[in-house]
């Protein structure tokens, strides 16, 4: 039983992991960033390039793969997003276009196989990601075994979770984030920068799905599309969750993943995949503004 | 204080405001007049820079403010009490009222004045901004723009909707404000025997451009009915 | 019953079929120096990552090939596709090469799925495909050339072998969701029963899966002894990462795969495969000179001092030798001398020798099977003395003695 | 004003009779089949693009899911298509199966299309043309009058209706794939027959083909159009601007929804049967999200709310893909190319191709107006 739940557990996190910078970056400033999935690919790939030219291990590459991500998500902020605001469908489409540029762009190594340089790690080929032995050992507490890959996203999640809600709702840039998220033109009227702090909230947004890159490269094949699948799943945690609520995307995660670690064992993952949907499909019928959405949208 | 000329204003491709020309005075309680849709609201919201594409001149003290961005004008001292007061409900009464102080050089903070003209707010900071009344939520909405430490207030309609008591509390507030706090009020309206008590000045909106404007005692009932009825 | 396929030559030969008269074909004309050819894999999209390495093998024939004086004299001009990893891109690139190109042969696909959506074109305008990768068997047409395995090429070796040197007799077998594997466990379950064995479980995740955790922890509970892996592609990374990740070692629980290669173990790490094995006709491991030098130019042809070669990259390679013995032997290149010329063609390619069968035009190759070592690369650790014959029906009782697929075409009655 | 409409609608009909001859007459200029057969697929695309900006241009109601209905279509037609083909069935009982089905069935199964392979009698009406036919417009009508109702009853609008799509599609594509037994699953339905009517074969590589797809393809857009200029359609654009008012004014919001959401569905049903005739495969990619989405990147090319606009966007958009990837020097980069597009056009031209067409009109039309005036 206890392992049914680990195995629930752990498919939260990654759940929320994804859902987690998307929950900013939609939430908070409704963009439908179809490119989500690419700056998680980004995030791997820096993780890959990283341990093979800077001998990072992953903990260093973390840090690392947040700016990067961060970086390009500023950079398509600036460009592109910061045109779009109020457009949501055509950010979707926008940043559909973001996507298979940045796919593209590491599948040609950024244009450098065109002058015939190779850059080892790039390109169209699968990459390798090591983690940490001690990280891949398993040990037992208790009569319980332990998997301290999976046990060290659990808690990592939780703590970027965390401090994203103490950044939201603790400290005077949330408080200005929120501000926007709710009214933008009141919050300008009130002084606050908002094309600056939606810059910043789209970079932190990004950076999270860095983080998420980097911890989806240690048990997932890194390749320039590992993202597409990931961010559809992110945006129906974030919208089951309910658009701008940081608890609710939480919630939802949690509820999916035991949903489809449940049903998995039980099933298969494929049944259980297809019940998660019908799930999805159902709360929204019910509850369009999702679990703990606010109605003001 | 405040000089507006020749100013044009758009939504997307439609002009909202046509060559209008105001000249506010320091220290003024200038009431914009006119009837629905002429332009008043989107006069405030272009003096705010919150309109989609504007031409001409808009002068702050002397300074020309017509292509800052919407948080330098209120940083540089005009607050905005806008129409349905614009509160976010799920933020605290105090998280509303500070939100405005973000536009100003003293940090954030809940100004004394705001204690003692709003005593209710004060004893329920803590309470979400969505419960309260229409009235109190106007009061909410005028502190929100005193925790900016503002030169100048745009007040759009501040009476529309609300009980008659509380009206002439927020008459009298008003008048308050431009005493003591010498503060510049622009104020746009539709209930003219309210202008007359509270404003020094006004401007008659019709078509985007203003037709007559003058000192509050020159409002002639020829003029009202002129511009006004309907 | 008029016979279909007569009606439809018939008919199209009135209409836009008039194009492609055999006499178009380039290179056939009198004189030409050039003879062009289709290249059709995914170089864009979630394939591009495996395709694009039989892409680049096929065009290092076709560079070593005209390098080499061409074929009959002609040099071969490749005409190079992108399939973007989508039954729909490839279908309709298939039908330019076919149609408005008008190549006599299109070398590509590497999943069934983009091979079926892209077989009415060459079947209906009678043009010839070669298909280089190990597939699910049950196609007996006159228009592909297959020079991959088929499953009684790389299973009627292993099963066998797994019960005899692992010793182990309870499977569960695990595959993606889709034909390949389904077919495969349907070979592998009756191969087991053959032997005595037993299965304990049989299942299947989406294409592309990556979340494991469940599945690994139903095997580990299913009290099986050995794993049979038929999953493919990225899923195949998370999948053995996953194992380790739960505690498990191939060498208490091994898994035996029929579609890791040298490509995956490298993309997954080789800590994670050690002790795991795999069955295949080609290794990057096989140590012959042969195959040595194929590798190292290989490596220089794509500028990548670590690519790892794998099955169906060496399958795209030769291929392209034995079309060109077919064209040279025909002496012409059209679909049908093509056809013609192919049956029977031996040649001897990295792994050994390779032989076409001239009824099903499958590709007779040495089943092998190899324990992955900590250096990615495998341990062959059983190999077969000569070339196995494709039967790509063996799963309805196909033998050699009894082959359904024919030069006359398909028994049905047999099935 | 009223000069000034009817200019503005003379150059839209003008546009709609250059198409529809440019479409028609094609073949006469080329003798290039296979590009032929292209444009056919293409023309299919325009109507999946239409599809879309019928229910989001002008019901505001967007569908990330239209794969859905296009697939169903694909896969009802391609069913009796597949029971048409002689090469790729298993012959020697009374009722030939798909072959597929044999390689699913357990070893020694009777080879009766009704019992082969469990769920395989869905596949018996689909024995009839006619009856794939029916179905693949009547199944997505079907699914979409279901889901239709269930949104928009329930006032699920915006971003969530696009949600809901999303995942719908996603699910279904999970079922046909793991419905292998019956529907080949990822493989998809390949080696089909030919489309069979009046006695004519439809080849796809033959004018016939062609002009099959052509005439349905003006047919529906002439259709759609004066559908969206009945009072049904307007109404349903005042609902998509205020569906509040709409819904005080007394009329059945849901009601109008439902019904675009339906002839959309049905639409891009009739474009999946389409392609199958003239691709002469379905496939479970048909399904796939990025395919969604690509129609509607099509539609906002062309121009969300106008019909014509995006068909021409498809048209565009997949010939343009088409030549660059084909292109020797962009054969790596092509997408990026595509990338690159999508950016621009949602940047630069928000309103699409016909948005520029428009204020081209508009232009025009001052231009009229203030010379009329000079000579008055």
């Amino acid at each position: 039983m206890s392992n049914i739940l680990f195995i629930g557990l752990s498919l939260s996190s990654i759940l929320l992991l994804i859902a987690l910078g998307l929950s900013i970056t939609y939430g908070a400033m409704g963009v439908i960033n179809m490119a989500h999935g690419e700056l998680v690919m980004i995030g791997a790939y820096t993780a890959v390039l990283s341990g093979l030219y800077l001998n990072l291990n992953l903990f260093l590459a973390l840090p690392l793969a947040f700016l990067v991500s961060a970086g390009v998500g500023l950079a398509v902020e600036r460009v592109i997003i910061r045109r779009l605001y109020g457009r949501i469908i055509d950010t979707l489409l926008a940043t559909w276009g973001v996507a298979i540029l940045l796919q593209q762009l590491i599948r040609l190594e950024f244009g450098l196989s065109f002058f015939n340089i190779h850059v080892d790690g790039l390109g169209p080929g699968f990459q390798s990601f090591p983690i940490p032995a001690f990280l891949s050992e398993n040990f037992d507490i208790f009569g319980f075994t332990v998997q301290p890959y999976r046990s060290f996203i659990i808690v990592l999640t939780i703590a970027l979770t965390f401090l994203t809600w103490f950044l939201m709702y603790r400290t005077s840039l949330g408080t200005q984030v929120r501000a926007i998220m709710r009214n933008p033109q009141m919050a300008a009227a009130c002084g606050i920068d908002v094309n600056r702090i939606s810059a910043w909230t789209f970079a932190y947004g990004s950076g999270l799905a860095g983080v998420a890159g980097v911890l989806l490269a240690g048990f997932k094949a890194v390749i320039p599309d590992m993202g597409e699948s990931v961010v559809v799943d992110g945006f129906l945690v974030v919208v089951v969750g309910g658009v701008g609520s940081l608890f609710g995307t939480l919630l939802s995660a949690a509820v999916l993943g035991q949903i489809n670690g449940v049903f998995a064992i039980l099933t298969n993952d494929i049944v259980a995949r297809a019940i998660v949907f019908g799930v999805v499909i159902f709360l929204i019928l019910l509850r369009p503004n999702g679990l703990f959405g606010f109605k003001s949208r | 204080m405040l000089d507006v000329k020749n100013l044009n204003s758009f939504y997307g491709r439609s002009k909202a405001i046509q060559d209008l020309s105001i000249k506010v005075l320091d220290g003024a309680v200038f009431a914009v007049l006119g009837r629905n849709g002429v332009g008043k609201t989107t006069l405030l919201r272009t003096i705010l820079g919150l309109t989609d594409k504007c031409e001409g001149s808009i002068k702050l003290n002397g300074t020309e403010i017509t292509d800052k961005p919407t948080f330098e004008r209120a940083r540089a001292g005009v607050a905005y009490v806008p129409q349905g007061r614009m509160i976010i409900p799920d933020f605290s009464i105090k998280d509303n009222i500070l939100m405005g102080g973000f536009a100003s050089s003293k940090g954030r903070r809940i100004p004394d004045l705001v204690a003692e003209l709003f005593p209710y707010l004060m004893e329920n900071l803590e309470r979400p901004g969505g419960v309260l009344s229409g009235g109190q939520q106007q009061q909410l909405a005028i502190a929100r723009a005193l925790a900016s430490d503002p030169k100048l207030l745009l007040m759009d309609e501040p009476t529309e909707g609300i009980q008659p008591n509380i009206v002439e509390q927020i008459e009298e507030c008003i008048t308050r404000l431009n005493r003591e706090l010498k503060l510049t009020i622009v104020l746009v309206e539709q209930n003219v025997d309210f202008a007359r008590k509270a404003a020094s000045h006004f401007a008659m909106i019709e078509n985007g451009t203003c037709k007559v404007d003058g000192k509050i005692e020159a409002l002639t009932a020829k003029i009202v009915s002129q511009y006004m009825t309907i | 019953m008029k016979n279909r396929r007569q009606f439809l030559k018939e008919s199209s030969a009135l209409g836009a079929a008039s194009f492609l008269a055999p006499s178009i074909y380039a290179g056939t004309a009198a004189g030409a120096s050039e003879l062009e050819v289709g290249v059709l894999f995914s170089l864009s999209g979630g394939l591009a990552m495996i395709e694009k390495s039989l892409s680049d093998a096929t065009l290092m024939a076709i560079e070593e090939i005209n390098a080499a004086g061409g074929v009959n004299g002609m040099m071969i001009k490749p005409i190079l596709e992108d399939g973007a990893s989508d039954p729909k891109t490839y279908n309709e690139k298939a039908s330019k090469l076919v149609i408005r190109d008008r190549v006599p042969t299109v070398f590509g696909s590497y999943t069934s799925a983009s091979r079926k959506a892209v077989l009415p074109v060459f079947e209906k305008r009678n043009n010839m495909y070669f298909y280089p990768t190990y597939y699910e068997g049950y196609e007996c047409s006159k228009n592909v050339v297959y020079t991959g395995a088929v499953p009684n090429q790389q299973l009627s070796n292993f099963i066998p072998w797994i019960f005899k040197n692992l010793n182990k007799k309870k499977f569960f077998i695990v595959g993606s969701n889709y034909v390949y594997p389904r077919e495969m466990a349907k070979v592998c379950k009756i191969l087991i029963e053959q032997n005595g064995g037993e299965t304990v479980g049989d299942e299947y995740l989406e294409l592309g899966h990556s979340e494991w955790g469940a599945m690994v922890s139903k095997i580990k509970n299913s009290g099986c002894d050995v794993v049979l892996s038929n999953v493919v592609g990225g899923s195949v990374i998370s999948f053995y990462r996953e194992w380790k990740n739960q505690g498990m070692t191939h060498d208490k629980l091994p898994i035996c795969a029929s579609v890791t290669s040298e490509l995956e173990v490298a993309a997954m790490g080789a800590e994670f495969a050690v002790g795991s094995y795999a069955s295949f006709p080609y290794f990057q491991a096989i140590n012959t000179d042969a195959n040595n030098s194929f590798v190292e130019r290989y490596r220089k042809f794509v500028n990548d001092p670590n690519a790892p070669t794998h099955h169906a990259l060496e399958s795209s390679y030769f291929q392209v030798y034995l079309w060109k013995q077919a064209v040279e032997k025909a002496g012409e290149a059209t679909p049908d001398a093509i056809r013609e010329g192919i049956k029977g063609q031996v040649f001897d390619a990295p792994n050994g020798r390779v032989t076409v069968d001239p009824d099903n035009l499958h590709t007779y190759l040495t089943p092998r099977i190899c324990q992955y070592k900590d250096d990615g690369q495998g341990t062959i650790v059983d190999e077969y003395s000569e070339p196995l014959q494709p039967l790509p029906y063996s799963a309805y009782g196909e033998t050699a003695n009894d082959m359904y697929c024919k030069e006359s075409g398909l028994d049905t009655s047999k099935l | 004003m009223v000069e000034n409409r009817s200019l503005g609608q003379k150059l839209d009909w003008a546009v709609y009779i250059t198409f529809f001859v440019v479409v028609l007459c094609l073949p006469l200029l080329t003798d290039d089949v296979f590009w032929l057969n292209r444009i056919s697929k293409f023309l299919v695309f325009g109507l999946l693009g239409l599809a879309i900006a019928l229910s989001w241009g002008y019901a505001g109601v967007l569908n990330l899911g239209q794969g859905l209905f296009f697939g169903l279509g694909a896969y009802m037609f391609a069913m009796s298509l597949k029971l048409k083909s002689t090469t790729s069935l298993q012959q020697g009982s009374d009722k030939p199966v798909p072959d597929f089905m044999v390689w699913n069935a357990e070893p020694g199964s009777p080879t009766e299309l009704c019992c082969i392979v469990p769920g395989s009698w869905l596949w018996l009406p689909f024995q009839s043309q006619t009856f794939g036919m029916i179905m693949a417009i009547v199944l997505p009508i079907v699914v979409a009058f279901v889901v239709g109702s269930a949104i928009f009853r329930l006032r699920v609008s915006g971003v969530y209706v696009a949600i809901i799509t999303l995942a719908l599609v996603l699910l279904v594509r999970l079922l046909i794939i793991d419905a292998q037994p019956i529907t080949n699953g990822f493989n998809g339905l390949t080696d089909l027959g030919w489309l069979e009517l009046f006695g004519i074969e439809f080849d796809p590589y033959m004018y016939e083909t062609y002009y099959l797809v052509a005439v349905s393809c003006c047919l529906i857009m002439l259709a759609a159009r004066w559908l969206v200029s009945t009072r049904a359609g307007l109404i349903l654009q005042s609902t998509r601007d205020d569906a509040n008012r709409s819904r005080y004014l007394g009329y059945d919001v849901a009601a109008y929804q439902i019904f675009f959401f339906v002839v959309s569905a049905a639409i891009a049903g009739f474009a999946g049967m389409l392609y199958v005739v003239a691709a002469e495969f379905a496939s479970p990619t048909f399904l796939d999200i990025s395919f969604s989405i690509s129609m509607v990147v099509w539609a906002a090319v062309g121009g969300r709310s106008s019909l014509i606009g995006a068909v021409i966007g498809a048209v565009l958009i997949n010939s343009i893909e088409a030549s660059v990837s084909e292109t020797e020097i962009f054969k790596e980069a092509w997408k990026l190319i595509i990338g690159v597009i999508f950016i621009f056009v949602v940047l630069l031209l928000p309103r699409g191709i016909a948005g520029v067409a428009r204020d081209f009109a508009r232009w025009l039309e001052d231009k009229h107006l203030l010379s009329t005036s000079k000579r008055g």
